[in-house]
């Protein structure tokens, strides 16, 4: 392991803290690591619940804030430290398609605008041809048709459309990385499997990967490569997303995925300790899910525990929780 | 359910076509055309001091000689006041003037408000508390206060210097409203896509935010033009007005002063009060109708 | 009037027009069904297909511009919803049925306490004067039964996390006892443990008072869990209804078939291959026929012409789809 | 149990003092931005305006001392608020020598109460108003009547009083049409007293009232329709409410909410504004004594007259701030 792989993005360490109104400090997201090589492109899921700090994740990527601490690295460059000229390629090569489909269309213009604003900014075409057919192409990955799309308003087309025209959007840039936050949480159930294979193509065919926010882990479950599942601001579990949802090892992740009203499996006895009143109680530098955790133990309320490898597990597979202390020494 | 609502608005005219905008810009045009129309039909002359016979009651009304009033010939269609200026002149000059006020303070209220609003809309922290902590301070304060003190030290105001210092006190309303305007904005995805999309700020004010403000900057501007109006002519009718050429309020002050109301001169107090009167409901009729420009919710009810 | 053998709601034909410049939208197209006593049933469809406007209509609160346009819903084989007065109406709401309203984030008044809201339920439809501390007593009661904690009585809503607040507003339907809760989407605002926690309190609850459910959502699992029978909407009428475990397990209806089949499950990984996704049909220019047929991938002729009916496809279980012309048992 | 959150208090003290500090900062420099010192300022007001002036050295001397010219601007700016946060503006030029405090005194609490009572009365009624145009159930008759009374919104209150007074005191002789009681009345505690007081107030309190209330009106209108969308209102229905319950305590009383907030900020105009219909009615409010004030060229009542403007209404507005979470529980809450 002399010639490390060259990475797509890395995220070392990043911590970001929110002050709020009457002055108290949050955690939206604690110390927190993701890789994503360069080759192959990958789905990578960062799954959790409202307050996980899953949007914080998002944001941070897509540059709208800024890291308390850590550091976010695309392609070997701090993203905080890029120059004006560097920037502007980070952002063309990092996109995103947000939940939303209706907030992301300015109410005032015809569909054809955000196309027309990405090639504009971006200088992708030198002639309007080249810019249509630019259009064209991408509207076509999506399944559209550019002369039923481009000259309608927004409010003119269905939720499932304006989620492909964001998709057709990404696409046109050609990036390196999409940042999907929940892009089918409000879409019909019948409408988000078309959405979802976009993006399974585009990480096919143009070697586009995506960053797939969701709190939903069946959506992950079928699309994701690799799974990141946060609580309050941390990582608790990490594995391929086979591993963690099929196996999971995390007495949070157990209790999330047991929870999940499936068609064709009942809920197993009731659930009482995960109230979520107990969600807010302080539990000072320990685990924050000890309030909620059924197999707590007085070592739990130590320090945060780290992220332990799986060893029984065949490939990466890593768990916030001290019952898994023993297989190793915790990492470094 | 949304979606065949907004169908529906998509067929009909554009919002901004509605009655009430329509028939209120068009009265406050015609009536601000006055200052170039007025002067081919009327003697401005006429409306300074001592240039006619005084007390000249209306054409056509009776007059009341015990009282000392005359009837007026033709040459005077709205009689004359107790120091000879002729009404009709008074009003072809007074009118264009008191608007010009309101127009002028308006508009640097509106640039100063927008400037502010966007300032504090985007840079959280400590230039957004100062901003907003100004704004309500100056919005607070009574404008009439500060412009009477203002009015008392300064002997020749012009009607500019009192437009630009009734501006000091008009940007708070707008700013306010953008403020908020811009805050709810930039939470928004269209926003976001255009930052992604390598929009500058700049591009992202002016080209996402800046089309879906207008009925609101359009709102702000009315009601920042309503407020000074109302503070100018309370002013002048405080006896603060310039001295030399009539406005509204200068002329309700001089009537007021004469007894006018109680000397049975209704000729005298009457045409700058209707002419407020005919303002102020334009006024109105302007913001209801860019209330249902904004806010389509509106539009079913009343 | 009542007697035990009469469903807690019959609901026959109900219809709900909307007036728009189109013309006029039949949001609710002929709807009929019935929930037993003790019963707990599930209306399900996606987004604008009529479930949350029949739920309204139940409750006779269907907003302008839309209105009841025909049908009826008797409670209890007795009194019809559709054609009571005011006054009547006043005494039937929440007294015979009562609502958990969708979401809940935002259906309490957000400037009164929790115990004025739930008192507020109490006092007006009580013939008697309550004492405060009968009153006290019976909501404590309440929050007992739902698992609150009694510090929540002097609360105001933004006090409350998502799940209190949904649990505060079980608390107020079952409050008077009703024969008959609709829920709402009860518990789509919530994360995942969060809604299993509550959906186990409304199912305990019931379980308790022995009432009736009708259980309105889009989520294919939720109505596993919960549901006894399951009735299936689109386009603003019923296309299949049944024991949960028929429809869910065996789907007839070509629609339900594609509903299913895009539920993911964590069994399975990949995809389902989905056929065309043409959006929810237009209301205003219903097709002649059966109102599923741009969609369907088993569409015939006669679906073009002739709107399926609701036959028997299996025990209990009815589709409405010229697959099963002479019903199959 | 209300819980005011320290924070919160403190801003809002914060924002009083600022308040008034500002405006009196205000009042102070505007005098010194002429060309000349006020002093010059003034007498050539009073030469212009061609008032014969006795004993013009004491005056020039007391004014010297009212500015305290022959010092620093720092230090005169450092007395002035000094004298102003204690309540001590100095002598009346006019009315040599009562002092503009003792003026302004005797003359406060009729606009205080004219004011107070104008300006309740409209926002109640007005917001009702409003409510009723917002509500879908109102009576199909009312909902037609009620809009005439919004006829008059928006016109300036002094001109209404104009209007007024020209219909009710000189053509009806209904009222009087100057003054705050007829001169045939001992002021004091008695029916007579009162009777006058009441009946002088009415057209002034009037004129405000009529046209202040249709901005209230209007704007309850627009939050009754947003309101009336929530998902509580709809609940509150489905819970069989009487429809007064719903319209009260669920309806009014969240849509209010941003209409208080108005009311503070637009109590300085409407202060300002009835300033002016003071004068219009030479009621002996502060509009009445600042319009004298403005005629003799008072200087120095004019500025105090400002500063108690100033005060009072940011005063009102303080108050205001307070009451606030009373209404709004989630404005008071705070853990920390």
């Amino acid at each position: 392991m002399t010639d490390a792989p060259r990475t797509l993005l890395e995220i070392n360490g990043v911590t970001k803290l929110y002050r709020t109104p009457h002055g108290q400090e949050v955690v939206a997201l604690q110390d927190f690591n993701l890789m994503i090589p360069d080759k192959p492109a990958r789905i990578v899921a960062v799954a959790g619940e409202s307050g996980s700090g899953k949007s914080t994740l998002a944001s941070l990527v897509l540059g709208f804030i800024k890291p308390t601490s850590g550091e976010i690295i695309f392609r070997d460059r701090s993203v905080e430290r890029l120059t004006r000229g560097q920037r502007a390629i980070y952002r063309r090569h990092v996109q995103a398609v947000f939940q939303d489909p209706y907030g992301v269309f300015n109410p005032f213009y015809r569909i054809r605008h955000v196309f027309d604003l990405a090639i504009r900014n971006f200088k992708l075409a030198r002639s309007r041809s080249e810019a249509r057919n630019l259009v064209e192409e991408a509207l076509s990955v999506v399944g559209l048709r550019s002369e039923e799309i481009l000259d309608r308003y927004p409010y003119q087309l269905s939720g499932g459309q304006r989620q492909r025209v964001m998709m057709a959007r990404a696409y046109l840039l050609h990036p390196d990385l999409i940042v999907a936050d929940e892009p089918v949480s409000m879409i019909d159930a019948s409408l988000r499997a078309s959405i979802l294979s976009i993006m399974e193509r585009m990480r096919d065919t143009d070697g586009i990967s995506f960053i797939y926010i969701t709190h939903d882990l069946s959506t992950a479950h079928q699309i994701s490569d690799e799974i990141y599942l946060l609580y309050q601001g941390a990582t608790v579990e990490h594995g391929s997303t086979v591993d963690v949802l099929e196996n999971p090892t995390h007495p949070y992740a157990r209790a999330l995925i047991a929870s999940i009203p499936e068609i064709d499996r009942r809920w197993e006895g009731e659930i009482t300790g995960l109230n979520e009143e107990s969600q807010q109680a302080e539990t000072g530098s320990g685990c924050c899910f000890y309030p909620r955790c059924e197999q707590r133990m007085d070592r739990c309320l130590s320090a945060q525990p780290a992220l332990f490898s799986i060893l029984s597990a065949s490939e990466p597979h890593r768990s916030a929780c001290y019952l898994y202390e023993r297989e190793e020494d915790g990492e470094r | 359910m949304a979606e065949t609502a907004e169908t529906r608005r998509s067929r009909r005219r554009s919002p901004w076509l509605n009655g009430k905008l329509m028939l209120g810009i068009a009265v406050l045009v015609a009536l601000l055309s006055l200052q170039w129309i007025g002067p081919l039909f009327v003697d401005t002359q006429e409306a300074l001091i001592g240039s006619t016979t005084p007390n000249l009651v209306p054409v056509g009304q009776k007059a009341n000689p015990a009282l000392g009033f005359k009837p007026s010939k033709s040459a005077h269609p709205l009689g004359t006041d107790s120091q000879g200026r002729d009404m009709l002149a008074v009003m072809v000059v007074g009118t264009p003037r008191t608007l010009y006020v309101g127009l002028v303070a308006a508009g640097l209220g509106l640039i100063v408000g927008t400037i502010l609003g966007f300032l504090a809309g985007f840079s959280r922290g400590l230039t957004d508390s100062t901003i907003t902590t100004l704004t309500d301070v100056v919005l607070t304060i009574p404008p009439i206060a500060v412009l009477v003190v203002v009015a008392a030290f300064f002997t020749q105001t012009s009607v500019t210097l009192l437009a630009l210092i009734i501006a000091l006190f008009a940007w708070p309303t707008a700013t306010r409203q953008i403020r908020a305007q811009v805050l709810s904005m930039r939470e928004q995805g269209y926003v976001k896509m255009a930052q992604l999309s390598g929009a500058s700020i700049w591009k992202v004010m002016y080209g996402e935010m800046m089309p879906n403000l207008l009925p609101y900057l359009a709102a702000s501007f009315m009601s920042m033009m309503a407020a000074t109006i109302l503070v100018v002519t309370g002013l002048e009718t405080l006896g603060l007005g310039s001295i030399r050429l009539p406005t509204l309020g200068t002329t309700i002050n001089n009537a007021l002063q004469a007894s006018a109301v109680f000397r049975g001169m209704w000729w005298w107090w009457s045409p700058p009060v209707v002419v407020l009167i005919v303002i102020f409901l334009s006024l109105l009729l302007v913001t209801l109708g860019l209330d249902q420009v904004a806010n389509p919710k509106l539009r079913k009810h009343l | 009037m009542t007697d035990e053998s009469s469903p807690a709601l019959a609901v026959r034909d109900l219809a709900v027009e909307y007036a728009t410049d189109r013309g006029a939208l039949m949001a609710v197209n002929g709807v009929s069904f019935s929930v037993a006593k003790g019963e707990i049933l599930g209306l399900v469809g996606e987004s604008g297909c009529g479930k949350t406007t029949t739920a309204m209509a139940l409750l006779r609160l269907v907003q302008h511009p839309g209105r009841i346009v025909a049908g009826e819903a008797l409670i209890d084989g007795g009194q019809n919803i559709v054609a009571l007065d005011e006054k009547q109406l006043r005494s039937v709401r929440w007294r015979r049925i009562a609502l958990v309203p969708q979401g809940a984030l935002n259906s309490l008044n957000p400037v009164m306490r929790v115990k004025d809201q739930l008192g507020d339920v109490i006092q007006t439809h009580e013939d008697r004067r309550i004492g405060g501390r009968e009153l006290r007593e019976r909501i404590e009661h309440l929050f007992m039964l739902v698992g609150l904690p009694s510090r929540v009585y002097r609360l105001y809503p933004h006090e409350l996390s998502g799940g209190m607040k949904q649990r505060v507003c079980i608390a107020m339907a079952i409050a008077l006892d009703p024969p008959l809760v609709i829920a709402d989407e009860p518990t789509s605002a919530l994360d995942v443990i969060v809604q299993r926690v509550v959906a186990q309190t409304l199912l305990s609850v019931k379980q308790r008072l022995g009432m009736s459910l009708l259980l309105i959502g889009h989520d294919m699992g939720l109505m596993a869990q919960m549901a006894d029978r399951v009735a299936v909407m689109y386009a603003g009428e019923i296309v299949e209804i049944g024991p949960t475990s028929a429809v869910l397990g065996n789907p007839r209806h070509p629609y339900t078939q594609t509903l299913i089949a895009s539920v993911p499950t964590m069994r399975t990984r990949g995809l389902p291959r989905m056929g065309s996704d043409e959006s929810a049909p237009d209301l205003a220019s219903r097709p002649r026929g059966c109102a599923f047929q741009a969609r369907c991938s088993s569409v015939m002729d006669v679906c073009r012409s002739v709107a399926p009916e609701l036959r028997a496809v299996g025990e209990n279980q009815r589709a409405a789809c010229h697959l099963y012309p002479d019903g199959v048992a | 149990m209300l819980r005011l959150s320290r924070r919160y208090v403190l801003a809002r003290l914060g924002r009083f003092v600022l308040t008034v500090w500002f405006g009196a900062t205000v009042i102070f420099v505007v005098p010194r931005l002429g060309r000349s010192n006020p002093v010059d300022a003034i007498l050539g007001r009073l030469a212009q305006s061609g008032a014969s002036v006795q004993n013009a050295d004491q005056l020039i001397a007391g004014y010297k001392h009212r500015f305290g010219l022959d010092k620093s601007v720092w230090t005169q700016y450092a007395h002035y608020l000094e004298n102003a946060f204690t309540f001590h503006q100095g002598y009346s030029l006019a009315q040599f020598p009562a002092k503009v405090d003792t003026l302004i005194g005797r003359a406060a609490p009729y606009t205080i109460g004219l004011l107070l009572f104008a300006t309740l009365v409209s926002f109640a009624l007005g917001t009702l108003i409003g409510a009723l145009l917002g509500w879908s159930r109102t009576n199909p008759v009312l909902r037609r009547v009620l809009p005439i009374t919004l006829v008059f919104t928006a016109l300036p209150a002094f001109m209404l009083g104009i209007l007024l007074i020209y219909f009710f005191a000189f053509r009806l002789r209904w009222f009087p049409y100057a003054g705050a009681y007829s001169s045939n009345v001992t002021p004091g505690f008695n029916l007579a007293f009162i009777r006058s007081v009441i009946e002088h107030g009415a057209l002034p309190a009037l004129s405000v009232v009529i046209v202040t209330m249709g901005v209230w009106a209007l704007g309850m209108r627009g939050m009754m329709i947003t309101t009336a969308g929530e998902d509580y209102m709809v609940l509150a229905d489905a819970k069989g409410l009487r429809s007064s319950r719903v319209f009260w305590s669920y309806g009014i009383r969240n849509a209010m909410l941003p209409q208080v907030t108005q009311l503070g900020l637009s109590l300085g105009s409407i202060a300002g504004g009835f300033v002016v219909v003071e004068s219009v009615f030479a009621y002996p409010g502060l509009g009445g004594l600042l319009y004298q004030a403005v005629i003799n060229n008072d200087y120095t009542l004019i500025q105090g007259i400002c500063f108690y403007l100033v005060l009072g209404v940011a005063f009102a507005v303080l108050i205001l701030d307070l009451i606030y979470p009373l209404l709004d529980p989630r404005i008071s809450y705070s853990k920390g």
